[in-house]
């Protein structure tokens, strides 16, 4: 066992954080605040976003050859985290390099790989539908082979970043006759092919906008809707009919790491970092016991966080792979990070309401906004329930219901 | 010993129900979010016609003279459609002047109140947003037979669209800070009132309200001047517990709306609430709502017993700030994502939950209140038993 | 509404609490301590149950002709509560009584009710069988029809009271063939029938034997053996096959009431009454917030026990039946149980770990001996898990599973 | 960074398994119950003879020098198994003597710790049960060049079993309670010491021990007199961390043992396990042991490393308290009325994890020094620093 950094990965982070604050201006963090956390969403954060990729630091654990340095996955990990922390995301959390790496032909990853690397391009993940939330595998959208090209139809649910992404990473059903698991397929598709129209889905956090802090804080997710998308038989990612394999290692991989770390514990460091700065008129938090009490409750599941995640980095970097792993963590931290908003909300009482813009805030209302959302970190990419059922079924081997 | 509603009071719950229903669709509930009063003028109206904002109001005053328990009843049904009129604001500051004001505050402000023609709110709170005594700095100073205020008032309801407002402030220091309160209402309308907008969770118009030498005449002081504070505990006690009437009515409303999804949206196949992780979710909200709604209504009925209540309003918001928030929470969890997209109406009740779950006390205030009290007790403490509050 | 006991109710609980000080004695205390809290147990206890018996304070709502004052159900909690308090069971508990009145024939209910109230006759619950705990519908235990006889053979878990008790209310499929619920029938058998043997099942929390007062204290429970035992047709309780019915019921009323009510929250205030006036050393308990928030929590969640309780009590005596509460009170106070048992474990730390007897315990070591019996509370007569699913099935009208 | 074990870490653990499941069944543990020396001599002897009890001694008193985090490895196993030995109170007591024993110390109890030849415990505990040094009232008095000790010490682990004690007491009264404390070593078969045991929820063997005039010598003093809380309050992290690792031990086992149930046993036609109420019990499990084991190594591993590691240690304890406890309740939850009877196994787990639960430290405690050292820390904190405890 090993639970600190190497001298270099400690030299790492603080050459990540002397780029931060030398690089991050503060326009730069307006425009971040302004335009949320993507890449591509404002010309500064694009520039930034630009010489991060410069440095080598994107896609780190990814293969030199198609751009990356061949790295470790805990340097890559220590490069997210503290991006992460000022809020730009440059792990590619949900990005499909993983899936892509693992399936993609040699086309497939010379192509997009570096693209993402030097964020020319990016996917939003067109998985869920309608009518299937937690039964994924459900899936009615379909890739009808016609010739060397596939004509799609359906529909899909919260694609994110349908909006400004260049691709579109599809699971589509290839074979309705097949059992539901054995017939989908993978598509890497440009946003921009004839017959895929994006209507907005506006989020609850986001009257007024959600500081770029905030858990889940998008304003804007989309519905995708694909009307004969004719598209040629080499966008498919991986083999036929294989996809949902494809998709779920994926996934597996999207549920851990520093972004979804962060997401769950910042919370955690931000509640306790204001009390110990600040008082309510003459109300000093960390004079109250009750609060005291909880404040260290919730740090300790915070510990487990980092832990959980830590883990499931050191299992990535040896090559293991998840039996259940990746679940559990996302299980306990979303099921943490409520628990610290709600705890939050009862120790800021009546502040607790306030949002962002709102005079008389705290901490330009990040708490108040984290309340609107912090219970989605236990509904997207796999329900708590549907994470329970795996760890039981394939880390337990218990029966299906 | 019977706790459940009686005959006439599921008559009242049932009628009320139906008046809401009818009168109160979410549209509304969305269109007074984005209107600057906040208010529906029109719902306002229908209610004093139909009598609701005259019910707790003393038959002699022009209402009809209900007590807690039936203003509870009522008050859970504004909270289960989310009605957005400034009823609880109302309610407080004028169960306030029927139980503490003189004869002729009483002729001249509640009969206005049960016509729907007068709107009334309350500020206590300021910086230090707990609900104790040594946080009211505002200052009162009687000069002749004005009362002249200075101060900053936080978290005021309603106070844009109110007429008037009862305003806590300190007339002396004194060693003990429950002494030198004084408690005065006001014309809002004054321009030494400036109101700066706070923008919430619930979307409902909050203000922090500037004072700046505000002259009231002395007759405007509610009890005697420098002995308000039991007058404010109860005021802020009744708050609480029609806050908690208000949170019951929507948490259960938001826990149907969640069986209701569970029965009729799939997975795998089959309704999702067929799956034991979803129907023992909707089991637990039932559950949750339950304790909150028999303990809320003891308050509220042992406030028309005169009886003790300070200690079971405590029971009743600590356990409402946890379970109805879990209510809405879980709630939302059911409905996976689409709870999580505006045009979809479940966040109009988590919202207010959670934003009425942080005002009126939080569950460590009140769990503080309880347990001094408890440990204050001479003797073995039993649970039912009538408990007095400690330092009120 | 009515939150509140009348005067005449108010007289009762002092006259009854009157009755203890005079006749509870020291004697008939540390016999309860001794044999436990069963009325026929010691002798000492059986003249006291006597006396109370002649006060008509046994069966106060069973109709007069049985014996009982035709009284309401709310007087009974209230004679219940006072008695359960210093360890005696006057309320028939899990006694079939509900059951007998419900269904028996005329000719049952003079030979059983009058027999009850007087102690001379108790009963053993025979329901739980090895194989089936929650699927209690699943029984396998047989009664064959023989002439005017039945013919018994089959063995029952859990028969706490059979080494006692003088007859044993017998759940036994009696059409093996029809579906399982409705193919039962209940028996009352005289536990000196031929053919039945008992075998006792130590539990957990008796070395060295729990204080009266422990949720879940017996000793003893027992294994009974059912090998040919032939009884009269005439011990039937109700229709034939139909015993599926008659005993939910009964046991729907089992779950409710001052016994069931008391096992859960007598910790509460135990714990709080012990804080009030003792310290560990210089620790006040009282003097420690961590402790104190806890003991507010606690007491708030006890409130909610005794509510759901009286909400019960409540329709029974305006004789509405449970669509749901019953099984929700089933479920919130044996888990409040649990999480007040576990929060005063850490409250009193080392001492926690004190049983009965030995030096330096606390309050008769009855906290460390809850601490391993409190969770039976919510597994017996139904688990929560059973009682989740009866909420969402009966109260909510939710699919089965 | 790498958190898992590496290969020797496996192979120690591989070993250990091995022997603890083959030498330490139910009913030895069973019949250790009812013994009255309370543990296993054979056992005892063979754990000396496979190198268990001289694996965290250093090579040069006549150990094998691992470190911390192999003891908890081996820890753990005897947690599993429940092993009767008294392991955790020799590993307590030997690691002070090893840390800030003399050479004569060292060189006179160590190596016979490590040939098996001398159990050792420690008394701190008093009538106030919290770990503070202001709970110290034992006193010990110079006398030429002899201590002489009296007071009453509680909750000694396996005192009749013992060769020696360490003894904790106070030789002056300061102002600060952490000042004029003194640690010493004393044979336990002298006549001043009474034992009277204690009759505990885990069966172990734990005494009041009354103290009348021992007399030790001088040299007896490990460490140096009225300075001895820095020794002390390492002893308890050591100690504490240690348990942490026979809970972990325990609790996974006790969930194996339900999980396996889950799988076998059946109810409405199909194992248990199949229903989500269940199985997602076993994930819970899992998971709360998972999050238990992952900070008790973390701490073990500082204290390797020397980095600071006393709120690890707090983490670890305050998070196993409570769900080690949990993991052992939805154990006996999922055996139904079957855990409860004493002819079946899984109480042998769940009464040792809940009396560990109660040693070394509450969750209130262990909660305490973690937020004070959170805000006593000068800056930000962010999770995984090194942060200091206070009051050390």
């Amino acid at each position: 066992m090993d639970f600190a950094y190497t001298t270099e990965q400690e030299n790492l982070r603080q050459e990540v954080q002397a780029f931060i604050s030398e690089n991050v201006t503060e326009e730069i963090r307006t425009e971040i605040e302004q335009f949320g956390s993507r890449q591509n969403r404002g010309s500064l954060t694009s520039g930034l976003y630009k010489k991060i990729s410069d440095m080598g630091w994107i896609g780190i654990s990814w293969p030199k050859e198609y751009g990356g340095q061949g790295g470790s996955r805990i340097d890559q990990y220590i490069v997210e985290e503290e991006f992460s922390r000022i809020g730009v995301q440059v792990g590619g959390a949900g990005s499909g390099a993983p899936a892509i790496l693992a399936a993609g032909t040699e086309e497939q990853k010379k192509y997009f790989l570096p693209g993402m690397i030097s964020g020319d391009i990016s996917f939003a993940l067109g998985f869920t539908e309608p009518q299937g939330g937690a039964d994924l595998a459900g899936l009615q959208c379909r890739a009808v082979r016609d010739g060397d090209d596939f004509v799609i139809n359906g529909q899909k649910m919260y694609t994110t970043a349908a909006h400004y992404a260049t691709h579109v990473y599809l699971m589509a059903r290839t074979d309705p006759d097949a059992p539901k698991h054995k017939g989908i397929s993978i598509f890497l598709i440009p946003m921009d092919t004839p017959g895929i129209t994006v209507r907005p889905l506006w989020t609850i956090q986001n009257e007024p906008k959600a500081p770029h802090k905030t858990t889940y804080g998008d304003d804007r997710t989309n519905e995708t809707f694909f009307e004969n998308v004719r598209i040629p038989a080499s966008a498919m990612l991986g083999e036929e009919n294989q996809g949902w394999y494809v998709g779920a290692m994926g996934l597996n991989l999207d549920r851990v790491g520093a972004s979804r770390y962060l997401l769950s514990v910042r919370r955690d460091e931000d509640i306790i970092n204001w009390t110990k700065e600040n008082s309510l008129g003459n109300y000093q938090l960390t004079d109250d016991p009750s609060v005291t009490d909880r404040l260290a409750d919730l740090w300790i599941d915070g510990q487990v966080c980092r832990l959980m995640t830590l883990r499931s980095m050191s299992m990535v970097e040896r090559g293991e792979t998840f039996t259940y792993e990746g679940s559990a963590e996302k299980i306990w931290a979303p099921e943490h990070g409520v628990r610290t908003t709600e705890s939050v909300s009862q120790m800021l009482g009546l502040y607790g309401q306030l949002l962002n813009g709102s005079e008389d805030n705290i901490e330009d209302g990040v708490f108040a906004h984290n309340l609107m959302g912090a219970f989605q970190s236990g509904i997207n990419h796999g329900s708590v329930q549907v994470m329970k059922d795996q760890v039981s079924r394939r880390g337990l081997g218990l029966p299906r219901g | 010993m019977d706790v459940l509603p009686n005959e006439e009071e599921q008559m009242i719950r049932n009628s009320a129900r139906e008046f809401f229903e009818t009168e109160c669709p979410t549209s509304l509930v969305r269109e007074m979010e984005k209107s600057d009063k906040g208010y529906s003028e029109e719902l306002w109206s229908k209610m004093s016609e139909v009598g609701w904002l005259s019910l707790a109001i003393p038959e002699s005053y022009g209402g009809s003279g209900f007590g807690m328990t039936t203003l509870g009843i009522v008050m859970s049904e504004t909270g289960r459609v989310l009605a957005p009129v400034p009823f609880h604001s109302t309610m407080t500051a004028s169960l306030a002047i029927s139980d503490f004001g003189s004869d002729k505050q009483k002729q001249d402000i509640l009969p206005l109140v049960a016509d729907g023609n007068q709107i009334l709110t309350w500020a206590f709170s300021e910086e230090d947003p707990r609900y104790l005594p040594e946080t009211i700095t505002t200052s009162g100073e009687l000069k002749g037979d004005q009362l002249v205020i200075n101060g900053t008032k936080m978290f005021v309801d309603n106070f844009e669209a109110s007429d008037q407002v009862i305003i806590v402030c300190r007339t002396s220091t004194e060693d003990d800070p429950r002494d030198g309160i004084t408690v005065c209402i006001a014309d809002t309308n004054n321009s030494a009132f400036t109101s700066v907008p706070l923008t919430t969770i619930a979307k409902d118009k909050q203000s922090r309200v500037e004072i700046r030498n505000l002259s009231v005449s002395k007759d405007s002081i509610i009890g005697e001047i420098g002995k308000g504070w039991p007058l404010v505990s109860d005021m802020l006690n009744k708050s609480t517990a029609l806050l908690c009437a208000q949170l019951v009515g929507a948490a259960r409303k938001d826990s149907e709306i969640a069986i209701d999804y569970a029965k009729n949206r799939t997975a795998f196949g089959r309704p999702i609430a067929a799956f034991q992780s979803v129907s023992h979710m909707c089991a637990d909200m039932t559950i949750w709502v339950d304790g909150c709604e028999l303990l809320t209504f003891e308050a509220l009925w042992k406030m028309d017993q005169d009886l003790p209540y300070s200690i079971e309003v405590s029971q009743a918001k600590s356990f409402c700030n946890e379970k109805c928030l879990a209510t809405a929470r879980t709630s939302q969890v059911i409905h996976g994502g689409m709870g999580f997209m505006m045009e979809f109406d479940l966040h109009l009740w988590y919202r207010r939950i959670a934003a009425w779950t942080m005002r009126l006390g939080t569950t460590y205030e009140h769990r503080k209140k309880i347990a001094s009290a408890l440990i204050a007790h001479d003797g073995p403490v039993r649970l039912g038993m009538n408990l007095e509050a400690v330092n009120i």
